[in-house]
């Protein structure tokens, strides 16, 4: 599979998603963002960190990066774009997925682990966990605190785009579960087609034991399956 | 010059005269304002030398010690870890964010000039007691600010130590240790050699930040220029972001002799301290160097502390390549000089001759003081304070959920939850363990770190109280189970003009000193803070020691709590602890006071290589040491997932349930090892106490027979969380 | 030189617990508020050429990259 | 009801890298603009009562939490 990872000056966890993918036998590259062509991939990965510093809004600045014209363009035409933390800020900022994400409810960063629900298990991103998993994936974020006005949450929620939610250890999709404050406990959202995933946890970090876990290894075990489903169709 | 210009740059008199014969001539402003900062006790060690040069620094596995940005300890497979610790107390105090923010960026740019690339923050963090608003002001604005620059830079801040203690209040101390990894071929000095090589800056412009502030109180400056001045520097992790992986991308491309940031006091120091250590000279023209403000002068560009700049000596010819690498990342590097052969720190504006001093002058001919040192009254008075006979004033139960309730030893999860501990993918030991771990990828290893210092017992004692901070480090290292390796220390002190203060500062580096020699960790580098008082009444004496350690195989790493029922809990060390200068005294006795236990620093070793030896046979489970609240509160903090039930006779209930005293270690094993255990320890005379077995959902604790404590986990793990949020929020 | 100043706000139906904090901080240390509320202040600097087009200049820049017209409200007074 | 409105921003000789970022990024979307300055916007409602002591609350308020005067310059403007 070609899996780029988007490099924006002041993304960090680029390296991070690099090595997870290594660790599950991929041989990913990196995508400069003055880049100006995804030709050729399966799949963006937008990663976690302050590109550019995350001065003015998080993801406001990088959205203008000359590379990210192309990655929308692929988007729209049904690619795989998988935004981790500030990927998902990019992407509610370029408008590929509905909503916005605020500070935090406590008005400080938080770093730690953090129970999730999936709540679908038929997509590209998460084919290999089931419904109503309970995983333990980390968050990392100072502007995780999703908004939608009432509208909007409608629209999620028929056309079934919330992917996870915020989850107490036993499960419950309440305040004490949420470690921001999101609106629905949402976690993670998919775009109508289900090929635009954009999440605040970082699956990356839990792909060892030696670093806390393996939870997140689902995510990047469902993608590759979904590939080489499409290629075998395909073929 | 009249003597009210130098005066206010903090030069004595005696000093402006050495300075005159060192020049043969009258010196102009610009020249004395130069020496002023080099020979400031921060950039001299004027007050500091005699008594550093008494530390360690050498070993095996010491690659650079004292004297460079950071020092480069060898840790195996052509691998070296790079590391030091830095204080930024007085701009905390007042802006918290900006002054730890900025002290977490020069930390790492020390750690990334030398060629490594930076994998961890510490942070050691004192605070006045959080009743009072403006202490918790500090310790919020200070955590927002280094998770603000850290988690922003990516790298992840994965330890540190945090108490509170009134002596703190006004003068609370911030200081940042950084940690790196390089491969020793790609080790890179802060040295300026090569005559006719180019130097350059490199990084952010040069603005009017942080230019002393008692240097702006002389005649030669404008109504103008004194409401420009700041003495508050901003940190910009983005731009820092950018520069590190510019630099870094440099030294690997092997077109530079030297690079240095530029900390405190700015071009200042980074040029006289490149051209002191390569035995050269350097000329510069200011006029070429890039400002973010009009109109500055010269002696503001050289004495600006503006962030994220380096100085950069490129071999001759390579200049064009490292302007490349750094417009790829969006910054600027421009020549602003030469190296030259004369010795001479030559300065220039707009071709125009400003400045010409000798550069030994600035560095080797600096001031040396011995001051005067004298025991202070309080201390023989502490020391003999007699706390015979005291006994237990309530109930266990009380006592222990009072102890977890005080902030010092709760838990610190509110603070370092606001850190990015796992960015990177390589904290094996995440915040919250004793001490954190690095993994070295592409390797078995991890790197160990932490920061230690328990003032009060420096206070009470500063030469046990020196020795007993490398002890609780060497402590935490092993208790992760990897071998203490070497230290980096921050000496926090009060006015060292003071005879009862320097005495304070003598005999803790001395204990220091005494307990890195036995303990075979050598000092690679640190900082002296001096001067930390608050309307003449100092900070208790802090040491602060920053400890590496290296653990050879992953598989080894020892957690410190206990995870399944049944293991067996021993304490290695001895059962009962003193009750003087512990938190049951502070608390219940209002008392600071007694005399601090003998020394053995031998043993203590002895029991740190017994923990190692048996951990790397495989044979312990879980290990945490016994420091504030004694070992009910250490019992505490271990049973997390399982309860214990523990069985102790003793001759003295409270010094064995609250009593302090280094060098005791609880651990367990697995039943099947409890006789090997006991005959490796009997066979090496190591003292080894037999407490309990973990299990159930309560903390049970039997002395003699009758039982004094049982209670639920989640009874005390509540208050133990929830302290220093409840204090917060 | 022309001067831009623009202020971005978060919109009414958006909670803003920065703004809540510091009303309960207020409160807390004894003075009369009845409610805060929290948003960023910009300062622009145009050139003199931009003159005709400022106006149109300064909406697009807003609507583009100073407010997240999402969540945010923003308004601009142009000086000089 | 008194709303006043504060504005808070860095002093002039102080680094602003969010003020910096933003203006390499309207330059590189070839805004003409020249410089770029970040800072704070609050609107602080007071009741009516607190009208004659309105200004120097005001002024109490801002220097004591809403800015450092270390590093940041504050105004304000009553309404209403
Ligand atoms: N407390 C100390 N213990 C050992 N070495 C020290 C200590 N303080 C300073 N040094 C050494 O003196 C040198 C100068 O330190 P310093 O001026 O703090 O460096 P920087 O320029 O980074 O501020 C460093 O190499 C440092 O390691
Ligand atoms: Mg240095």
């Amino acid at each position: 599979m070609k899996i780029g990872i988007v490099r924006f000056p002041g993304s960090n966890c680029e390296v991070d998603c690099f090595e997870a993918w290594r660790v599950l036998g991929e041989d990913p590259k990196m995508i400069w963002h003055q880049e100006t062509s995804v030709q050729g991939y399966d799949l963006i990965v937008l990663p976690g960190g302050f590109s550019y510093g995350d001065y003015l809004r998080t993801g406001a600045i990088a959205r203008f990066s000359p590379i990210m014209e192309d990655v929308i363009r692929f988007a729209k035409n049904g690619g795989l774009v998988w935004g981790i933390c500030n990927g998902f800020q990019i992407l509610t900022e370029c408008g590929l997925l509905p909503g916005a994400l605020l500070r935090n409810r406590e008005l400080h960063f938080i770093c730690g682990p953090q129970y999730l629900r999936v709540e679908r298990d038929d997509l590209a991103y998460t084919n290999q966990y089931k419904q109503s998993d309970i995983i333990q994936i980390p968050v990392n974020h100072g502007e995780g605190n999703y908004t939608i006005d009432d509208e909007g949450l409608k629209e999620l929620k028929a056309n079934n785009q919330i992917v996870f939610r915020y989850v107490t250890a036993q499960g419950e999709v309440n305040d004490q579960g949420s470690p921001n404050g999101s609106r629905d406990n949402i976690a993670g959202i998919v775009n109508k087609e289900g090929n635009i995933l954009g999440m605040m946890p970082h699956p990356e970090r839990v792909v060892e034991e030696i670093i806390g876990g393996t939870d997140g290894r689902g995510m990047f075990l469902s993608i590759l399956n979904h590939w080489e489903r499409r290629m075998k169709h395909g073929a | 010059m009249e003597p009210k210009v130098w005066r206010s740059m903090g030069l004595f008199d005696d000093e402006y005269e050495k300075i005159k014969e060192l020049m043969g001539r009258e010196p102009n402003f610009l020249e004395v304002g130069i020496f002023a900062v080099m020979w400031s006790e921060h950039c001299s060690y004027k007050t500091s030398k005699p008594i550093l040069r008494k530390f360690p620094t050498e070993g095996p596995q010491v690659l650079q010690g004292p004297g460079e940005n950071a020092g480069i300890v060898d840790i195996g497979d052509e691998l070296a870890v790079v590391f030091k610790m830095e204080s930024h107390n007085h701009p905390s105090a007042i802006e918290p964010y900006q002054g730890a923010a900025t002290g977490v960026g020069g930390i790492l740019r020390d750690v990334f000039t030398m060629g490594a690339r930076p994998v961890a923050v510490l942070d050691a963090l004192r605070f006045g007691p959080l009743d009072e608003g403006n202490n918790k002001y500090l310790l919020s604005g200070v955590v927002a600010g280094i998770s603000g620059y850290g988690n922003s830079i990516g790298i992840p801040t994965v330890g540190g130590d945090v108490y509170f203690h009134k002596s703190y209040s006004g003068n609370p101390l911030v200081n940042a240790m950084a940690v790196g990894l390089l491969e020793h071929k790609h080790i890179a000095k802060g040295v300026a050699s090569g005559v006719g090589n180019p130097v350059m800056a490199v990084g952010a412009r040069t603005g009017r930040d942080g230019i002393h502030g008692a240097t702006f109180a002389s005649v030669e400056l404008s109504e103008e220029s004194e409401s420009q001045r700041s003495a508050v520097q901003v940190g910009d992790p983005f731009m820092e972001k950018l520069l590190m992986e510019a630099c870094l991308e440099l030294i690997r491309a092997d077109i530079i002799v030297g690079i240095q940031d530029m900390g405190a006091a700015g071009l200042t120091s980074s040029s006289s301290e490149m051209a002191s250590r390569g035995g050269s000279g350097i000329e510069m023209d200011l006029s070429l160097v890039p400002r973010r403000e009009t109109g500055m002068t010269p002696y503001e560009i050289m004495l600006s502390e503006s962030q994220e700049r380096m100085l950069v000596v490129p071999k001759a010819g390579k200049e064009k390549e490292v302007e490349e690498v750094f417009t790829r990342w969006g910054l600027e590097a421009v020549v602003i000089g030469k190296v030259t052969d004369d010795g001479k720190l030559r300065l220039l504006e707009d071709g125009k001759m400003v400045a010409e001093i000798p550069v030994d002058a600035l560095t080797d001919e600096a001031p040396v003081y011995n001051r005067p040192s004298k025991e202070p009254e309080y201390y023989q008075t502490l020391k003999s304070k007699k706390l015979d006979g005291l006994r237990l004033k309530d109930s266990v139960e009380k006592v222990l959920l009072t102890l977890l309730a005080n902030p010092s030893v709760a838990s610190k999860e509110w603070i370092y939850r606001q850190y990015d501990h796992q960015v990177g993918t390589n904290t094996a030991v995440i915040p919250g363990g004793d001490a954190a771990i690095i993994r070295v990828r592409g390797t078995n290893k991890g790197i160990a770190m932490t920061t230690d210092c328990n003032s009060r017992f420096v206070y009470m004692d500063p030469y046990i109280g020196g020795a007993l901070a490398v002890i609780e480090a060497a402590q935490n290292i092993a208790c992760v189970g990897a071998r203490p390796l070497a230290i980096t220390d921050c000496l926090n002190f009060g006015n060292p003009e003071k005879p009862e203060i320097f005495w304070q500062f003598e005999q803790a580096c001395a204990g220091v000193a005494e307990a890195c020699r036995v303990l075979d960790t050598p000092v690679t580098g640190g900082n002296v803070s001096l001067y930390n008082e608050t309307q003449g009444r100092a900070i208790n004496p802090t040491p602060m020691i920053g400890m590496i350690g290296l653990i050879d195989d992953l598989n080894n790493v020892l957690r410190n709590n206990f995870k399944s029922e049944g293991e067996e809990i021993y304490l290695l060390g001895e059962l009962n602890g003193e009750l003087a200068g512990s938190e049951y005294l502070a608390q219940w006795e209002n008392l600071e006071a007694g005399e601090l236990p003998e020394l053995n620093l031998k043993a203590i070793r002895n029991r740190i290589d017994f923990l190692l030896d048996l951990n790397s046979a495989g044979h312990v489970l879980a290990a945490h040491d016994i420091t504030e609240g004694g070992l009910t509160v250490a019992l505490a903090e271990m049973t997390v997932d399982t309860g214990a039930i523990l069985n102790i006779d003793t001759d003295d209930e409270l010094k064995t349930l609250f009593g302090e005293r280094l060098g005791r270690i609880i651990i367990s094993v697995a039943k099947e090892n409890r006789t090997r255990v006991e005959s490796i320890a009997k066979a090496g005379a190591i003292p080894l106490h037999h407490l309990g077995v973990s299990g159930g959902s309560n903390l049970q604790i039997s002395l003699n027979g009758s039982q004094c404590l049982d209670i639920p986990i989640s009874t005390y793990r509540r208050v133990y969380e929830r302290t220093i949020r409840d204090k917060m929020e | 030189m022309l001067k831009a100043k623009v202020t971005v706000i978060l919109k009414n139906s958006i909670l803003d617990p920065q703004g809540s904090a510091v009303e309960k901080a207020l409160r807390s240390m004894d003075y009369p508020v009845e409610s805060v509320r929290i948003g960023k202040f910009m300062e622009v600097n145009l050139p003199e050429e931009a003159r005709d087009q400022a106006e149109e200049i300064m909406h697009e820049i807003c609507r583009k990259l100073l407010s997240n017209p999402v969540i945010e409200d923003y308004s601009f007074e142009l000086e000089g």
